[in-house]
């Protein structure tokens, strides 16, 4: 494997594309380092044109302690486990087996719910 | 109300005249107006248009048909999931129309003809394999593997067709298609057909699923002859309880098995081989779950409702297909015999306290759970405490793959 | 944070110099570099694939459209069912691109081409009235049929607009496929037009859901300069409960007697009833559920999203596009005339105490259920106990079969 | 706009096409006139072969009221809003999320039932 | 019909056909029938250097009398009712109806659900 | 049970035999039975056509691979997913057939051939995307956007691995597709693949899929190596809360932006965001959850069974297949390192306080959420009370992202 055996052109394409995604995420991120101050700034006016004075961004930001609690819900969430859905499919399973391609089985339950209506 | 009564029977009165003597409302009218043009050509283009002006007994008849499936269906609930679906085909598949409109299944670029393309390329039959491997439980084959041979044994269904088809004249491959509705499995017969002999795709579907449904009407009377009432009565011990590794070990022994040894059965039997895999791992329930359900029911509404409108009566009303319904008669009865009589030619072998109660074998033919459920009855109608629905669900499914491994032999030889 | 503005204004700046005097940023670039070669010209060779380099007004002003029917969901709760996959598609459809990369919609072998296959050959629209079959309710119109015909009135605004689109010089496949727009029927829209005009599919398509979700504003005015008020306080009497049996008839019926009439209905009608007999027969639950639920589900994401993508601004912004937005307004004010006017006739011939409320002639237009809740909507404001929604389901269904039998009609003479 | 220079086609396209709309649910509309006339019909057959000599046609309606009354439910229903079915959209999001297609998440979520059941 | 016209190669596709099918379900049998007894022999090994000495194949075996309670159960139930099945199947069905293509009902479920969250 | 022992074990001898000295005991049974004809011949004839006769030591050491899979799927949970269609497809895929009769995956108008069509056109992976971002949830990182550059630092593993491929003699087009293995995500490799190099497809997938199963096994050596215990312990301020609107802007925005940079993407990333817009509108849950659901089960499923069955191992093991496997484990190495030496060295730009812990680099490979749990994991390691998993998520998702544009400049660059 001997580097200077590739192209200029491989070159190019290695460096100019990793920069571009680069350009790309940093786009991203800037119109989102935007968005909120954007938001902050036209909720300040608002509350402004309805009288307040004082306005701290306290007021405007939502506490990240709930996002806190609510990632560690999460995280538990997905470390414990559920019960109640192995309960559930567990019946779905019973409930749901039997070919429909040749089931009277199945054909047997709606029948019944059939006859249930009718 | 009286008007409207008028009206009809006026209407009818002209439309029955059109269909017995040929005459051609359309022309008459074409001819009386002469040059008057304009509008009165226009409701002639039209009339020529309408389903009125094609029809034919033909198509009156396999509306007629269509209709008697729907009935079964909603009446008398036999397998209401295939005949509402193909009853509706039927309907739809024999309202007259002008060729050349892009409205008929077997018109190029019309969008019946493009869901047809899953029946015709043999591609929807696989998937409905993957949905049944995903919802059957293969346990009571497992574990007592040996009342899998009596799902190989009402395979001579198949092959015993296979001879009467060629005998009636039939080609090999139009015989080895017929000969698949001896399997008692619909997607296998429609796999089969569409490689084998497409133009007859449609009798040997509606042929094998007909009979399907007739199961629990054609089989009673063969279990009663064939085997003697002291048979009948034989108890089965329980099963053993089968470990979730053989559950997992199953279908990927019997893939790689029966495929190695009937490749052409690939596309059926490591469809449904897979679907059983993803729900008995335990770890891909959710695939599992979206295979048996709204994939499965996706491919049965679209596979049913174009088979149904395959039967189109041109296509359909033929020598051939009267022919195919007799001999289907035939198969579903030989395979009955067949898997009974070897269930007794079984026992021979068995010792006394091991024995395997005949009527099972009937469940050989596969029709899962249909037969099953027959044996079920059998048995409970000669001892009520006499439980065989569990045992008699190993022929059932093992009859799935046996009719499938029959089906792929005869794509070897004949493809 | 300053910075990322500084940069954004100059970038901004050169973008909008680009657009605005075509100055060629590339081409300056290319001569001004020389050369020098390498990741210069990578970077030009780049910047003219990027869509900053290909952009049009065009397609910014289609982007400013899919933006604005997103928001338009999103807000206002029109039709987001709908409007977001289609304005998502405008959004995919007017990225601009250099063609030749399989990227647009109209590039064959691109991933959105295949996915418009469904929309160009007519295949989604079929499925999507499988599922409308499945969850539609025919009761209100079995149980008081003859307010079915006042579907058929509205259809009037179809062939309205077929009149004037031939007066302003479209071709008479054309102009078939633009006077659908009244059916008021997305699906029936996507599918005539696919056949008789595909070059005008994605501007009848907007057409047609955009006034669609403007029904609560279109039909009020008329209603109230059509309808005196004492007409519109007319109270009608409850309809009669409708038996299962007449449930299950209904789809068949219908299904045999409006395609022997309409034979190039049948992918739309057939489907329509295949559905509806699914729900109804009470045996095929499974499938009816999946029909109505994954099935069109996953039609209707793919439907509204090439759909949306068709509407490229090189392909789509045109002079006929205007004319048929003109038309498409004038069509349903037309329906909505027709269904309303017909209904005051229909008042002439019916005893005193069995007189309709000729409000809902409006609901016949379909847009199922936006123009049936209009009516009730403009019958609550005038006795606020007077609920004609139930009413009002009958003629907004019939609308669905009536446009779906004029769109057979059009093939038939058109094709 | 000059409809004069619409062709003689265009004419017949147009009135024929909605003449012919009309026939089909006409038709349509005949028939369900007389299908429950024909079920009354053969009811009060089967009805006068039980020995009812007398019978009405009120026996064999159903009374509209209970239609009104459904009528009325559904209004609501749909006016009116199910947090049920929010709450279960809600459980249903927070469970079901994350890419099957590299979830290791998903698969905890299936091995802990699988490690429960075996 | 006779047989006699029936050519050679027919014969060998019917009599090789059925064998086969004997042949290939013959194989799963075997394996089958080797499966269990391989786990017990390993199962056995395991136990054996774990220090118990005695072990019956009793101690391995799960009795077949669960499943036959098993399978009584689901004989009654495909035989039996789900009325909750039909319940839900009905709710259902109030819920969900009307078409998605030009359904304010819909939307408006949505956009109240979506109200009552933001 | 002895007789069945002694069978196998003779038929085993054979087969080795068949495999090892390439006896064809077709050949020798054919000469030795002469003109017997009849039976023999057709036993012959279905011996040729049985797996056994036409298996390679290629096949064997696949399916053992496939084997190997679905273990791993099942006994340690490694993406079952993903793992188990592809090993059962691997078996498919590798149970010999004689080609001409329409099973394999390559043979044109075969069932697994038509599956495959969605692979090999680059269809599935755009649905995948779909259902993707109609489960992910962008929170985290809108609420931090600057942890999204970190995603984009990780894929210097694609460039590296561009380069390194080209190096060892592959031409640029199959360089850029071996490259995406450094991507870290299954559906961008098979689809940039499947424009690229589609000789290569299966061994990149693979190649893909099995590293990402490795993530837990490669990423931590590296993150320790890379990281000083001090800066592992570095504790980030919980992310601010994000708006309805924020969460509904973010996929209108993230389209137009990246798309407009690489039009290329517009497939994978016009999905990504439409399905992330579909859950977030609020109005359109019922179209997210068949996206999330049925829509993505349903391509999974044919996915993975159909790139799994494309390794047919004359296809599959070639010399290219290694040093494919090679290059990929490089790239997942380099993607690492990436991002965990650009998080530290943004570092070096920010506030005391505000500093991000190096470990959350490690998820900018994507591999969602893996690479997540594996930072959160180490991070607990060396502090039981840091949990990093909601911050790495945002790194995590930007990846795909960023994977996702790469692709679309390799293929501006090299279709
Ligand atoms: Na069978
Ligand atoms: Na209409
Ligand atoms: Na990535």
């Amino acid at each position: 494997m001997n580097l200077l055996t590739v192209t200029n052109q491989t070159w190019t394409i290695t460096l100019l594309g990793w920069v571009i995604v680069f350009a790309a995420l940093l786009f991203l991120v800037g119109v989102f380092l935007l968005v909120p101050k954007v938001f902050t700034w036209s909720a300040k006016r608002r509350l402004k044109t309805k009288g307040k004075t004082q306005v701290t961004d306290d007021q405007l930001a939502i506490s990240g302690e709930t996002n806190a609690a609510i990632a560690t819900a999460l995280h538990l969430y997905f470390s414990e486990m559920h019960d109640e859905e192995s309960a559930v499919i567990t019946i779905k399973e019973v409930r749901r087996r039997y070919s429909p391609w040749n089931s009277k089985l199945y054909g047997m339950n709606n029948s019944s719910y059939y006859k249930l209506r009718s | 109300m009286k008007k409207f009564m008028t009206f009809y029977f006026v209407l009818a009165i002209l439309f029955c005249l059109q269909i017995v003597f040929g005459t051609d409302i359309s022309a008459a009218v074409d001819s009386a107006s002469g040059a008057e043009g304009g509008v009165m050509h226009g409701l002639v283009a039209l009339w020529d248009f309408t389903g009125f002006a094609n029809v034919t007994l033909g198509n009156m008849a396999m509306i007629a048909v269509g209709l008697f499936f729907i009935f079964l269906a909603v009446k008398y609930d036999y397998e209401p999931l295939l005949l509402i679906p193909i009853g509706v085909g039927i309907l739809i598949g024999n309202i007259p129309f002008l060729p050349g409109y892009k409205i008929g299944v077997y018109e190029e670029g019309s969008v019946m003809n493009y869901l047809y393309f899953g029946v015709k390329q043999g591609i929807y039959p696989p998937l409905i394999f993957l949905g049944i491997g995903a919802m059957t439980d293969f346990s009571s084959l497992i574990s007592n593997p040996k009342l899998m041979i009596l799902g190989a044994a009402a395979q001579v269904g198949i092959f015993a067709t296979f001879l009467g088809a060629s005998a009636l004249g039939f080609s090999p491959e139009e015989a080895g298609a017929i000969g698949i509705i001896g399997g008692a499995d619909g997607p296998t017969a429609i796999f089969l057909s569409s490689k084998l002999a497409p133009q007859l795709m449609g009798a040997i579907a509606i042929a094998a699923y007909s009979y399907m449904a007739l199961v629990p009407v054609i089989q009673p009377p063969i279990m009663r002859l064939l085997i003697p009432k002291k048979e009948r009565a034989i108890k089965m011990k329980p099963p053993r309880a089968v470990s979730k590794t053989e559950k997992i070990l199953f279908p990927l022994i019997g893939l790689l098995l029966t495929c190695f040894i009937s490749p052409s059965a690939l596309p059926l039997l490591g469809m449904l081989f897979f679907g059983n895999l993803l729900k008995e791992s335990g770890v891909t329930e959710r695939l599992a779950d979206t295979a048996r359900n709204s994939m499965i029911n996706i491919v049965t509404i679209l596979l049913g409702l174009t088979v149904g409108a395959s039967t189109q009566a041109d296509v359909f009303l033929t020598l051939a297909s009267i022919k195919i319904f007799g001999l289907g008669a035939l198969s579903f009865m030989v395979a009955t015999a067949g898997g009974l009589l070897f269930a007794r030619f079984l026992n021979v072998f068995l010792k006394k306290d091991n024995k395997i109660n005949p009527l099972i074998g009937a469940a050989g033919v596969s029709a899962v759970p249909d037969s099953a459920r027959v044996v079920q009855n059998e048995g409970l109608k000669t001892d009520p405490n006499n439980h065989l629905l569990m045992h008699a669900m190993a022929p059932n499914v093992s009859g799935v793959i046996g009719s499938a491994v029959a089906a792929g032999i005869m794509l070897s030889f004949l493809l």
